[in-house]
């Protein structure tokens, strides 16, 4: 039953990111990507992390997805500037692929021929609300003050970029 | 129980996915969409190696709580940038755009 | 429950820059840009973070802990001194180029502070989250940096250029840690080292995390495959972003590559550290052959500032307590001679310009002779020439390398900074004998003609002379320079002050 | 435990299925006139005057960025705040000092105009 849910998941995944990479028109892409992040926080819920399986649902699709469809809006899908110096992206196409191809063959290799030995025992409630509140309050409590400083930045960056450029 | 290998390797199917998204699209927005597709294939690695490696500690999950507030503050700046680069190319066309004010 | 007692002395450096940084966010807030305040603001803390440092740092005993996540041992501290130098010199330069092209000064220092905070906690992190969210904090705090002179389009696209690369090179980095997490069951540094002593459970998965832990680095540090941002994003930033960052980041990144290699992953330096010496040997070569065709000054400072990563990555590959100090030691020079370097380009630009082209140099000596003794010693200092601090940056490198039976590499290296000599003392060459261009630019035409007799030919100024620059060249800018010109020389005449200093503070990494 | 999600699963089924059931039950059954008033988006009874997909001004995008910030913020918020019996004052005060710190920048973000519109 769990294998099963497993393949149809991942499957969806998988399609969603596909759909990431291959749409033409951005607001599909992002669609696709709202897809791929749906599913990953079942499969969170899956490993046991209930609560990042939340967060994934209120982070990534309830805020990044909208941020994104809110810039692609802002600014029309097709008039994104381009990301790297123009020129014909056929090469670079090529590139990526090969790139993208020994980086699955690698990793997929590496990973299975690590041979791990799982240790699959039942363990209750680790990844509640409460597990994760105990550690990240006390022993995480240097990274998640420098969350903050890191929103900081954003929200600095957000005023400074955003604003009209004005020349004195 | 599903063996955390195939997490594994859907971890890595979403990495070269993402990979590629990353290096072959050329619209910058599309370009932040791989990244965040990798960013999502390494909290699977996260959470499962923390599922089954250290099943009773939480630290895998927590740092992939970080991992999600970064994407965010830097899907934040980014678009920023890609917006703040939009203005300074086409300033007529969002002039326009202020009509909306009234 | 037990809750945790904290020692927050450990982060005291950076305690005081956060919250000169918030300091400085209020003051600009409530009370609109006053520039010489939030520049004092932003001066006096970086200095008393790097007096914080330095004391801390000549405490007895074993070094203090926050808890499982960071450290302020020698290694740290002293990275952190490196930072505030180059951070310090930063805000000098900012003084006066950057209110004229943007409005939002207040912004630039707080950044500016935030970088820093992320940079020295990068250097005392002991936990793969801390590193990973100080690594994040100066990156996006650099992206917007970068892309900070808004009213020149291609300083936005090497803004954005910068920024998906290096959210690129963050995943990369993160997949590695991950992979690392998967092998070892640990996220903390001296945790990961106890689970491979006894040889690792999965090596294809550990091996295959510390690559992409590479490429993660090699982006922030600009080792040569990973390089392409540098030559976009140094001309495009403005000068004193570019001076700040050309030596800050690399400072923090190197603390945390060398920490996280040194501590964490000894027992796999025989695969890295090959693996390193081949980036370290292409990154060099590379960098220093194309610095040989630019025609103008801040596109090949990048590209020189590309071969330095490669020397400095030299002492890493050595990966022993000799060559982790050597690499602290090159990273202090380059702190002053790089960002002295970019000063006197500031003090050379024209409002609005992108780029400052070589040909302005010609004749240089004539109309600043301060100014052009300072740039001869910073080149001097590039090339590797005694007595200046970058000859003994390289003896200890190369030598660190040779005693770890890297010999050609040392060879490499050797023969890279001949190359190099011929693009930096051409500079110098171009300042002193080349008969000025006919568009001579007439602001900085105006010096004090006087004065240019008296040292025109020796490479070191007397101190005064800083001060006795043209009108253009405003205090600040003088000030930056003299301070590093001061800077590179002391370190090259004794070099003795800091190396026992820096052996001994390296032990903590081991 | 993943089985304790069945609920949940059942539910979300449920949902989809009557709204596709609702969707297509009036496509079947009842008849089509589009007529043009019947196709315009619905503006308050007012005769629409522009185009619906247009773009926003720049300055909304601050006020997005500013959600997706305390968005996170709340992530945090929540397992601290069931956790803050335990945590006693050190959880109050390291909460002051994270929330602090992003009051500065709200303050900052305020005066300087971005939230103007």
């Amino acid at each position: 039953m769990q294998l099963v849910l497993f393949f149809v998941l991942a499957l969806l995944a998988v399609a969603g990111a596909v759909g990431v990479v291959l749409s033409k028109n951005a607001v599909y892409s992002a669609l696709a990507l709202l897809l791929n992040f749906a599913v990953l926080a079942v499969f969170y819920i899956m490993l046991n992390a209930q609560f990042l399986g939340v967060v994934q649902v209120i982070v990534y699709a309830g805020a990044i997805v909208v941020l994104f469809l809110f810039v692609i809006m802002l600014i029309g899908g097709q008039l994104a500037p381009d990301a790297l110096t123009a020129g014909s992206r056929r090469p670079a196409r090529v590139v990526a692929l090969i790139a993208g191809l020994v980086a699955l063959a690698g990793l997929a290799y590496g990973l299975v021929s690590g041979a791990l030995a799982p240790q699959t025992g039942q363990v209750q409630g680790s990844g509640s609300v409460q597990a994760i509140g105990r550690v990240l309050f006390t022993d995480y409590l240097l990274p998640f003050e420098l969350a903050s400083v890191l929103l900081l930045v954003a929200m600095i960056g957000a005023v400074v970029l955003a604003r009209k450029p004005t020349k004195s | 129980m599903v063996p955390l290998s195939w997490y594994l390797v859907l971890a890595a199917a979403l990495f070269s996915l993402g990979l590629y998204g990353a290096l072959s699209r050329r619209n910058a927005i599309a370009v932040l969409m791989g990244v965040e597709l990798i960013l999502n294939a390494v909290n699977i690695n996260l959470v499962a190696f923390n599922r089954f490696i250290v099943p009773a500690a939480v630290n895998g999950q927590i740092f992939a709580l970080f991992v999600l507030a970064v994407a965010a503050a830097e899907a934040a700046v980014g678009l920023a940038l890609i917006i703040a680069i939009y203005r300074t190319r086409n300033t007529v066309n969002l002039e326009d755009a202020d009509l909306m004010k009234g | 429950m037990t809750l945790p007692t904290l020692d927050l002395v450990v982060l005291l450096p950076q305690l005081i820059v956060l919250t000169a940084a918030l300091l400085v966010l209020v003051v600009d807030g409530l009370s609109g840009a006053r520039s010489w305040l939030l520049a004092g603001i932003s001066l006096v803390a970086l200095l008393a973070a790097g007096a914080a440092a330095i004391w801390l740092s000549l405490q007895p005993g074993e070094p203090r802990r926050l808890q499982a996540m960071a450290v302020a041992d020698g290694f740290a501290l002293l990275f952190d001194v490196v930072i505030v130098v180059a951070a310090v010199l930063g805000v000098l330069l900012a003084y006066q180029s950057i209110p004229r092209i943007s409005q939002q000064v207040g912004s630039y220092y707080a950044l500016l502070l935030l970088a820093v905070v992320g940079m020295m906690t990068m250097g005392a992190a002991l936990d793969l989250i801390v590193v990973f969210l100080a690594l994040e904090i100066l990156s996006l705090a650099l992206y917007i940096l970068a892309g900070f002179n808004r009213s020149e389009p291609r300083s936005a696209e090497a803004s954005l250029k910068y920024f998906l690369l290096g959210a690129f090179a963050s995943a990369f980095f993160l997949y590695g840690a991950a992979l690392v997490y998967g092998a070892t069951a640990s996220l903390n540094l001296e945790a990961i080292a106890a689970a491979l002593a006894g040889g690792s459970r999965s090596p294809a998965m550990l091996y295959l995390g510390i690559a992409l832990l590479i490429v993660g680095f090699g982006f922030k540090v600009a080792l040569v495959p990973f390089h392409m941002w540098t030559p976009d994003v140094y001309p495009g930033a403005p000068t004193p972003v570019t001076a700040f960052m050309s030596a800050a980041t690399k400072a923090a990144a190197f603390a945390a590559f060398l920490r996280l290699f040194l501590t964490a992953l000894p027992t796999a330096q025989p695969t890295w550290s090959w693996a390193l010496a081949v980036l370290a040997a292409v990154t060099m070569t590379l960098g220093n052959v194309a610095a040989l065709r630019q025609r103008e000054l801040k596109r090949m400072l990048a590209y020189s500032s590309i071969a330095h990563a490669g020397y400095a990555a030299v002492g890493l590959v050595a990966g022993t307590a000799q060559g982790a100090g050597a690499v602290l030691f090159y990273l202090l020079a380059y702190a002053f001679m790089n960002v002295g370097a970019f000063g006197v380009v500031a003090a050379l630009e024209r409002a609005g310009e992108y780029d400052v082209a070589r040909g302005r140099l010609a004749g240089l000596s004539e109309r600043q002779p301060a100014l052009a003794a300072a740039m001869a010693i910073f080149m001097f200092s590039l090339t590797g020439i005694p007595p200046f601090a970058g000859f003994f940056g390289k003896l200890y490198v190369f030598g660190a390398a040779v005693a770890a039976g890297w010999g050609w590499l040392v060879v490499i290296g050797v023969i890279n900074s001949v190359i190099s000599a011929y693009y930096y003392l051409q500079v110098t060459v171009e300042m002193y004998f080349a008969a000025p261009a006919a568009e001579a630019p007439a602001a900085a035409a105006a010096g004090k003609k006087g004065r240019a007799v008296a040292k025109a030919a020796a490479p070191s100024p007397a101190p005064e002379e800083g001060k006795a620059a043209p009108a253009p060249l405003s205090r600040a800018t003088a000030a930056a320079v003299l301070a590093a010109a001061l800077g590179t020389v002391l370190i090259g005449v004794l070099p003795a002050l800091l190396t026992g200093w820096i052996a001994q503070a390296v032990q903590g990494i081991f | 435990m993943p089985s304790d999600y069945l609920p949940i699963l059942i539910l979300i089924v449920l949902a989809t299925v009557f709204a596709i059931i609702a969707m297509a039950l009036p496509a079947v059954l009842g008849p089509s006139r589009k007529t043009k008033a019947k196709l315009e988006p619905y503006e308050s009874g007012m005769v629409p005057y522009t185009d619906a997909r247009r773009r926003f001004p720049v300055q909304y995008y601050v006020i997005a960025v500013l959600f997706i910030l305390f968005d996170i913020e709340v992530i945090f918020l929540y397992p601290w705040a069931v956790m803050l019996r335990q945590l006693r004052l050190f959880g109050l005060i390291e909460m002051a000092v994270f929330l602090g710190i992003l009051l500065v920048g709200y303050v900052f973000v305020w005066k300087k105009g971005a939230l103007e519109w």
